[in-house]
């Protein structure tokens, strides 16, 4: 489980609002899971507290599943925040 | 922050038509016309549509105007998808499906959805299963602001993430 | 030949919405923007929509244009009983359906349905409830030119008094 | 039975090319059955034979049912002949 490099971050809609920014650089390890990931994020950026159990990840343009075993990071991978939808 | 997104015809063969599928996640104003249009098949003739529009309230409060965002490349794909998903449950032509973005004006179309198929029947259910199926799955988030200038990040019901209880 | 008919506000009560009927028989093109327009409302934020466009092709033959004539005042009097029926089944807020007469180019609509409620759902079923009543029982008749100069009078399988395997 | 007077035929779509006319009058009487109508219209127009079994008529904008034991005529009744219908 050693870091190896960062992914992008991108924050959405009240993700974006709490954390007052569209972008960011995360250091991730390679092999992780979306849970995993996500409490990373949370040491990261506290504010995010407030809407953990109601947020997505994507990775790549994919959601990933939160329960999912095991995802593998690579460098430069677009992980995205993604607070409930709303669109239509 | 506009731009298309249109798949390869359909081949034929898999109980498929030839027919295309087009995108768009916009700032501009929609039209329903040239999204009609865009859908018009001289082999098809029955479209059927859905326009979602702005409401000017909720739950008694004035709602001042809208404002959208997405994920753009990944609304694109996810609306990409859908439309295979209606190619694989019902025998249309042309799918067009434009989501509007930036701020909204109450009673103008937030998205538009058109779909032509020979049978009127498979034209309409396709396009409310393509509704329901954008509202589920595609990153585009709507905050509503309010006559006190409060605002609200909404929630689609069809969000399976959406906290219960929420709007 | 052209003529619109609006029918009172709806009231509420009896489960209804307030809501206005408004059908049309026209030889104008139909602009499915006006008619989206006409039937937006500030409360309601699903509008669905069905176009009918005439094709080019029939059972292998090339259709050059399509001929439509109406009972004038019956067809507005059907198209308005048709409201009545969709008011009794669902909540919806504004109908309104346009049927162009007169010559018809290819790929262009003959007929526009559009209902505006608070919900989808109930937007698209009346629309699709709509046109299947409207082409039961709304007397306008349709004539296919070929390319050979032939022409046939159509027949609506809805049609109860139809031939049975006519076209 | 007796004669009374005259309603406004209206024809239709491939009635119309038939009878050569759009409108026209018809003796009719007061008391009679939408087939008896028919009838009376088949005698005056014999060219309506080739669609008669794909035809109803209306009475003032209402549909009749072939089968109605009886109708009311007024002068002045509008009755059109409404052969299969195919808008759209």
């Amino acid at each position: 489980s050693v870091l190896f490099g960062q992914v992008r971050l991108l924050f959405f809609a009240k993700s974006r609002e709490i954390v007052g920014r569209k972008e960011a650089e995360l250091e991730v390890v390679r092999l992780t899971t979306p849970r995993d990931v996500l409490q990373t994020l949370l040491q990261e950026y506290p504010g995010l507290g407030e809407i953990s159990d109601n947020i997505v990840l994507s990775l790549n343009e994919e959601y990933l599943e939160i329960d999912d075993q095991q995802i593998v990071l690579e460098a430069g991978d677009e992980l995205a925040i993604i607070p409930p939808i709303s669109g239509g | 922050m506009s731009g298309d997104c249109s798949s390869q015809p359909q081949e034929e063969g898999k109980g498929r038509r030839m027919g295309t599928d087009y995108v768009d996640v916009t700032e501009d104003r929609l039209s329903v016309e040239d999204i009609t249009e865009r859908a018009t098949s001289p082999t098809s003739g029955a479209i059927g549509l859905f326009v979602g529009t702005t409401r000017n309230n909720f739950e008694g409060k004035t709602v001042l105007r809208l404002e959208y965002e997405a994920y753009m490349p990944m609304a694109k794909k996810k609306m990409l998808e859908t439309c295979e998903l209606v190619r694989d449950k019902w025998n249309v032509e042309n799918i067009v499906m434009v989501h509007r973005i930036g701020v909204v004006p109450v009673g103008e179309a937030s998205i538009v959805i058109a779909v032509s198929s020979p049978h009127r029947k498979e034209a309409l259910e396709a396009v409310h299963f393509a509704i329901d199926h954008v509202k589920a799955t595609v990153p585009v988030w709507k905050k509503e602001i309010y006559g006190d200038e409060s605002s609200s990040w909404k929630q689609n019901k069809e969000c399976t993430w959406s906290g219960s209880g929420h709007p």
